[in-house]
């Protein structure tokens, strides 16, 4: 009998990678402005402090200091690390409010918009993908792919854009913009938030469900090849009973852990549609930020949405190495 | 002479090779040039992994491989290419023994080319060899997978025995095929052995594919070889219980 | 009319369209066997004995077009509704599949799966499914059944997945196993065991082995020779092995490497299945004009089958 | 007598070896290979068309795009597409405008799966630390969402498509780095590996004629998609504002058709066309890898 290997070595071996990710993260997020051309004051204040201090020497000086720039680079490291613990992410001389701030209040928008539209996306592809990979090549399959392979070719903004000058503005069956039509509006919030976030949603989960389709058709019709699906059939095993007990089941462990690495195109996929709708959530923050050159708050967004995602994926992880037995096992069998 | 002295070899897996798995453990075995020596033991006993190591394909944890006197065991990789030629190892699977992409055709040539045989002699060579291993000239130019397994076979003995080895390692050649397609392909190896005097070891866990193969055998168990001796000696009066027991399972 | 056969097959003929056009797999079968009959189907890579028990059970793919009858207890297996046609496979008939490594979901526990097959047979439910489960496992052969029950088949190896792929096919008690290659890819340790062991758990059903192996044929009663999709000569294992008729049977025993390793001239190719004569004249040395007719399957002696006009 | 019958076959096939000879040395034996398909035909004539345009685009377009005169003018015979804010030609600079996207797509495209295939075969041949150090610089990578890394690089750097390239080429690579490693652990089990080394081939040569032979038909069609993802990765950036100014590109037209009114104005011609334009490139560059993987190798495809 094969030893089975450890599930916890596993854990371990994806823990440390999350961590050096992590620690990626930070540096990158430190070094780029201190790196990168232009006046390291200017980078990490933004645009608005150069016209603030009209190039003002002394000034720029005391900020040097206040920031700490005239320090070394592994104390600037360390307090940097310290600063991000304490969660203080900056100061955003534009908006004259502090970027943790800033990205709190933006932070539950996007998620209002981007969790409805995981879970839809993902059930979208699942179901979709089924009935596309079970009926490989009918009329069916066809044209799913078809449409699938459209939504995919659009780029996320277009569809968006497309579908609020159908919707919105031609028939004018949804709001055009923002979350809520006002508390003056006298319509129930929850349901006008619901009816402002319809289109977004679409929007966001067919587009996302465009990427998962092709991967959940490929994995059913190859899982459906396998031979144990025909040793199944040949148990006399009814279609239903395969398809859920031993098909989806194999399916479902790899279809987790792509959700979770497609999260991040998701959140690429929120902010951008954010921006077309004029949501305020942070990628309308990361869109203002960028015109008024405003970096701390880029800088913010980036980090919390890098750790957002990376979370979601250690989650999944969790659930694929209690999902799939072979974890962990693979490195113990030697090929004699 | 092919010798293989005290040979031992064990994989290191896991975390900072926690897990040692010893799989061959002083195995001494020689093999002279024009003699079929058999190798017997379950799947997993670490036959194929001494195979290998004959050929340099896996390196030795300890143990010495002296071909024709000359220790080749730390050899550097550029200097022992000349022993190359003289060692040549077939496997078990023919499905994957020839590169998909290529056609039989064009993986024989790779061999010609290897050996430096001018491009106007390897028409002539082609047909020499092709015809001594009964390999049809018509299916030369199909893919792997457009023919069947004992033809690649055929297809893999055209190319080793372009370099006219003095010895071969045979792992299992035979064991996937049918049965008349490998009596076809044993005859061939024989009359090879005896004709051109190529030293062969035969590693196999057919019994009757041994006893009908071979000069001498050696029987493997768990990494360690337990007997050897002559074929007829072997298998009327074995000494080694576990031989013994292959022997009345085998009937 | 009733035969009174367990199954009874009659011109039962399987092509599959390819690129290059139709492949005659297997042509005109006619088969019988009785209640607690062992059959050894023989045959080399090819020939069409896998095709023929995957037929039996209606298990091909949409791609083969079969035609021609099978009768399972005078019941028409190509005529069956869904609902029979699942208590069939895995019910009454049982199929040892053939690479026992990729036989097992990969993410389901063995002894479920075993346990899925005796629920859906009806035969037990839960607790008692799970002990009926246990018993073969031990019964096939492994020391301690739970431990193999509670694994994944990824830790196992070849020959313990084949025995509990045995173990699973006789759960259910069915009255015909059709064995596909029970053997192949083992050493001959294990080889005894498997057969002695399936032939112990399955004595109570017929038995059809498909094998290329002659000493595994030589476990069960009786023996089919199959060559280009047709069966070549029929017969009691000890007689047709000891004796055999066909030119065929005569080369495949000689080419044994305990006979002396004699190989058959020729190669054999799927497009002869569509040959016209006797599909065998390429490679025999006694064919005649004769032979250019296609021979049928005369019987010569009593209980014994044979396809050529020189027998 | 009947060694003449074999001599004979022998001449027969003479010929056959021969005719094959010749293809076995020469590289026509990469055009044999399977038929295009017809929707891997389409694919690439519409990526012909594309090309064509953008090197053209100076003999076709009716205007220059840099040319001011009245602005938000709509489609009329001399302006087929209307004109911009500034009064340019919004036809004009639609085909100027595929210089950028296409030449962005294909570098950036080069630049990840030559980073990826190197990573990718380097990992999958040589196992052990080598192969696991590789990897799980890969899987840190990979977990890194793109876009919000792409915009914060992109920010900082000056808005020059020769910054955006690069940007884009190193956040691609994971992916086929992935792909192209577990292609490579499958290759490498096959004996034919180990063959050719016990014939004494090189580690370099079993490496560039077997293993990188085996891998790239999943490298061609990694490389179609890597394009096909550049583009989009380029439009949402110039989408977002943060393109090049001076090599206008299809994003950065719908960008600046937001921004300036072309939106609130329901100017559909001026950000329709360079929308439909990625779709059709993406589209061609999907379609071409549609035949060439295999259905079961589109798992690890995308």
């Amino acid at each position: 009998m094969k030893k089975p290997g450890s599930r916890t070595a596993y854990i371990l071996g994806k823990l440390a990678r999350y961590c050096i990710a992590i620690s990626l993260i930070l540096t990158i997020n430190f070094f780029l402005p201190r790196m990168m051309p232009g006046d390291p004051v200017i980078n990490l204040l933004g645009e608005d402090a150069r016209n603030a201090n009209h190039f003002d020497k002394n000034v720029i000086a005391e900020l040097h200091k206040y920031y700490g720039l005239d320090k070394p680079l592994h104390i600037q490291y360390i307090n940097y690390l310290f600063s991000i613990k304490d969660n203080n992410l900056g100061y955003s001389i534009h908006k004259k409010l502090s970027v943790a701030e800033l990205i709190g209040e933006s932070f539950y928008w996007t998620l209002a918009l981007l969790l409805p539209s995981t879970i839809l996306g993902a059930l979208m592809a699942l179901i979709f993908g089924s009935i596309s990979g079970f009926r490989q090549g009918q009329l069916g399959d066809i044209s799913l792919s078809i449409i699938f392979v459209l939504i995919f070719t659009c780029p996320c903004f277009l569809f968006a854009i497309l579908t609020i000058s159908i919707f919105g503005f031609r028939l004018g069956w949804f709001p055009l913009s923002g979350f809520s039509s006002g508390p003056s509006s006298g319509l129930n919030p929850l349901f006008d938030i619901i009816w402002h976030l319809t289109l977004p949603v679409i929007v966001l989960s067919l587009a996302n469900a465009a990427y998962i389709f092709f991967i959940v058709r490929n994995m059913i019709a190859q899982t459906m090849s396998e031979y144990f699906i025909f040793v199944a059939k040949s148990k006399g095993i009814s279609e239903r009973a395969i398809i859920f007990n031993h098909v989806l089941r194999n399916v479902m462990p790899p279809f987790i852990s792509i959700i979770a690495l497609e999260l991040g195109f998701m959140v690429s996929g929120a902010l951008i549609v954010e921006i077309v709708f004029s949501l305020n959530g942070m990628g309308t923050l990361i869109y203002d930020a960028m015109i008024t050159r405003d970096f701390p708050v880029i800088q913010g967004v980036f980090l919390i949405v890098t750790i957002f995602v990376l979370a979601a994926n250690f989650f999944a992880d969790l659930l694929y190495g209690i999902a799939d037995p072979r974890i962990g096992d693979a490195a113990s069998s030697i090929n004699m | 002479m092919l010798e293989l002295v005290e040979i031992s070899k064990e994989f290191r897996t896991g975390f900072l090779g926690k897990n040692v798995k010893q799989a061959v453990l002083d195995a001494t075995l020689c093999v002279d040039r024009g003699e079929i020596v058999g190798l017997i033991g379950e799947s997993g006993c670490g036959k194929s992994t001494l195979g290998r190591i004959a050929v340099k394909l896996l390196m030795p944890s300890s143990g010495r491989i002296i071909l024709d006197g000359v220790d080749v065991t730390d050899m550097p990789e550029k200097r022992f290419r000349e022993f190359r030629r003289q060692v040549q190892i077939i496997f078990q699977h023919p499905e994957t023994a020839l590169d998909p992409q290529y056609t039989l055709l064009e993986s024989i040539l790779e061999s010609f080319n290897k050996i430096g045989i001018p491009e106007s002699e390897q028409k002539d060579m082609l047909l020499d060899i092709s015809e001594e291993v009964n390999l049809p000239l018509d299916i030369i130019d199909r893919h792997p997978n457009q023919v069947s397994g004992g033809e690649i076979q055929r297809a893999v003995l055209t190319r080793v025995f372009a370099f006219e080895p003095k010895y071969l390692i045979l792992d299992e050649p035979t064991s996937m095929l049918d049965v008349s397609v490998q009596a076809h392909i044993l005859q061939l190896l024989k009359k090879k052995a005896k004709q051109d005097n190529v030293g062969m070891l035969f590693i196999s866990h057919d019994l009757e594919v041994i006893r009908a193969m071979c000069d001498r055998v050696a029987v493997m168990k768990e990494g360690r070889i337990l007997e050897e001796g002559d074929t007829s000696k072997m298998f009327l009066s074995p000494k080694s219980g576990y031989m013994k027991q292959l022997l009345v399972n085998s009937d | 009319m009733s035969q009174g056969g367990l199954l009874v097959v009659r011109g039962l003929s399987v092509a599959f369209k390819t690129q290059k056009g139709t492949v005659q797999a297997i042509d005109g079968i006619d088969l019988d066997l009785n209640e607690n009959e062992t059959l050894a189907i023989v045959g080399e890579s090819g020939c069409g004995k896998s095709v023929l028990g995957h037929a039996i059970m209606r298990l091909l793919d949409d791609i083969a077009v079969v035609r021609g009858s099978v009768l399972f207890r005078d019941k028409e297996v190509y005529e069956m509704e869904t609902t029979a046609l699942l208590n069939l496979r895995g019910g009454l008939i049982s199929l040892v599949p053939q690479s026992p490594s990729s036989s097992f979901n990969p993410v389901i526990k063995i002894g479920k799966q075993i346990e899925e097959l005796i629920e859906k047979a009806g035969k037990e439910k839960g607790i008692g499914a799970r002990k009926r489960a246990v018993e073969y496992l031990s019964m096939a052969g492994f020391s301690q059944p739970e431990q193999i029950y509670e694994s994944y088949p990824h830790r196992l190896s070849g020959g313990m997945c084949e025995r509990a792929l045995i173990a699973m096919a006789l759960s259910v008690e069915p009255e015909l196993v059709i064995a596909d290659e029970p053997t192949k890819g083992l050493d001959a340790l294990s080889r005894k065991n498997i057969l002695g062991m399936l032939h112990k758990l399955a004595k109570d059903a017929s038995m059809i082995m498909i094998t290329h192996d002659l000493k595994a044929a030589e476990t069960c009663g009786r023996i089919a020779v199959m060559y280009s999709g047709e069966i070549v000569e029929e017969g009691p294992t000890g007689i047709v092995l000891n004796n055999p008729r066909h030119v065929y049977t005569k080369g495949l025993i000689d080419a044994q490497p305990s006979r002396g390793m004699k190989p058959i001239k020729g190669r054999h190719n799927l497009f002869s299945h569509n040959a016209l004569g006797c599909r065998f004249k390429e490679r025999c040395d006694a064919a005649s004009s004769e032979c250019s007719n296609h021979p049928l399957l005369n019987i010569v002696e009593d209980c014994r089958k044979v396809r050529c006009c020189h027998a | 007598m009947q060694r003449a019958a074999s001599i004979c076959e022998v001449l027969k096939n003479m010929e056959i070896i021969e005719r094959k000879w010749f293809r076995s040395l020469n590289i026509g034996r990469f055009t044999e290979q399977i038929p295009f398909s017809p929707i891997k035909t389409i694919g690439i004539s519409i990526l012909i068309a594309l090309v064509f345009i953008a090197i053209a685009a100076p003999y076709i377009a009716p205007h220059d795009p840099e040319k001011t005169g009245i602005p938000y003018q709509s489609p009329s015979t001399d302006h087929f597409l209307g004109t911009n804010d500034l009064g340019q030609d919004i036809f004009s600079e639609l085909l100027y405008a595929s210089r950028t996207s296409l030449v962005v797509g294909f570098l950036a495209a080069i630049i990840s799966i030559v980073i990826g295939v190197s990573v990718g075969l380097m990992a999958g041949y040589y196992r052990g630390w080598v192969g696991e150090l590789l990897m799980g610089m890969t899987d840190v990578f990979l977990l890194i969402p793109g876009l919000p890394l792409m915009i914060i690089l992109a920010a900082y750097l000056s808005p020059s498509m020769w910054n955006i390239i690069p940007v884009i080429g190193l956040l691609w690579w994971c992916s086929t780095a992935r792909v192209v490693h577990s292609r490579v652990l499958q290759v490498r089990e096959m004996q034919f590996i180990e063959s050719t080394r016990a014939l004494g081939y090189s580690d370099s040569y079993i490496l560039h004629k077997h293993v990188l032979a085996n891998t790239k038909e999943v490298i061609y069609a990694k490389f179609s998609l890597a394009v096909a993802s550049a583009m989009l990765a380029e439009a949402s950036l110039s989408f977002l504002g943060l393109g090049d100014p001076l090599n206008i590109s299809w994003g950065e037209m719908i960008h600046f058709a937001f921004t300036r009114g072309g939106f609130a104005n329901d100017m559909w011609w001026w950000y329709l066309p360079p929308g439909l334009m990625i779709c059709i490139t993406v589209l061609a560059f999907v379609l071409i890898t549609m035949e060439s993987r295999k259905e079961s190798r589109l798992v690890e495809l995308i």
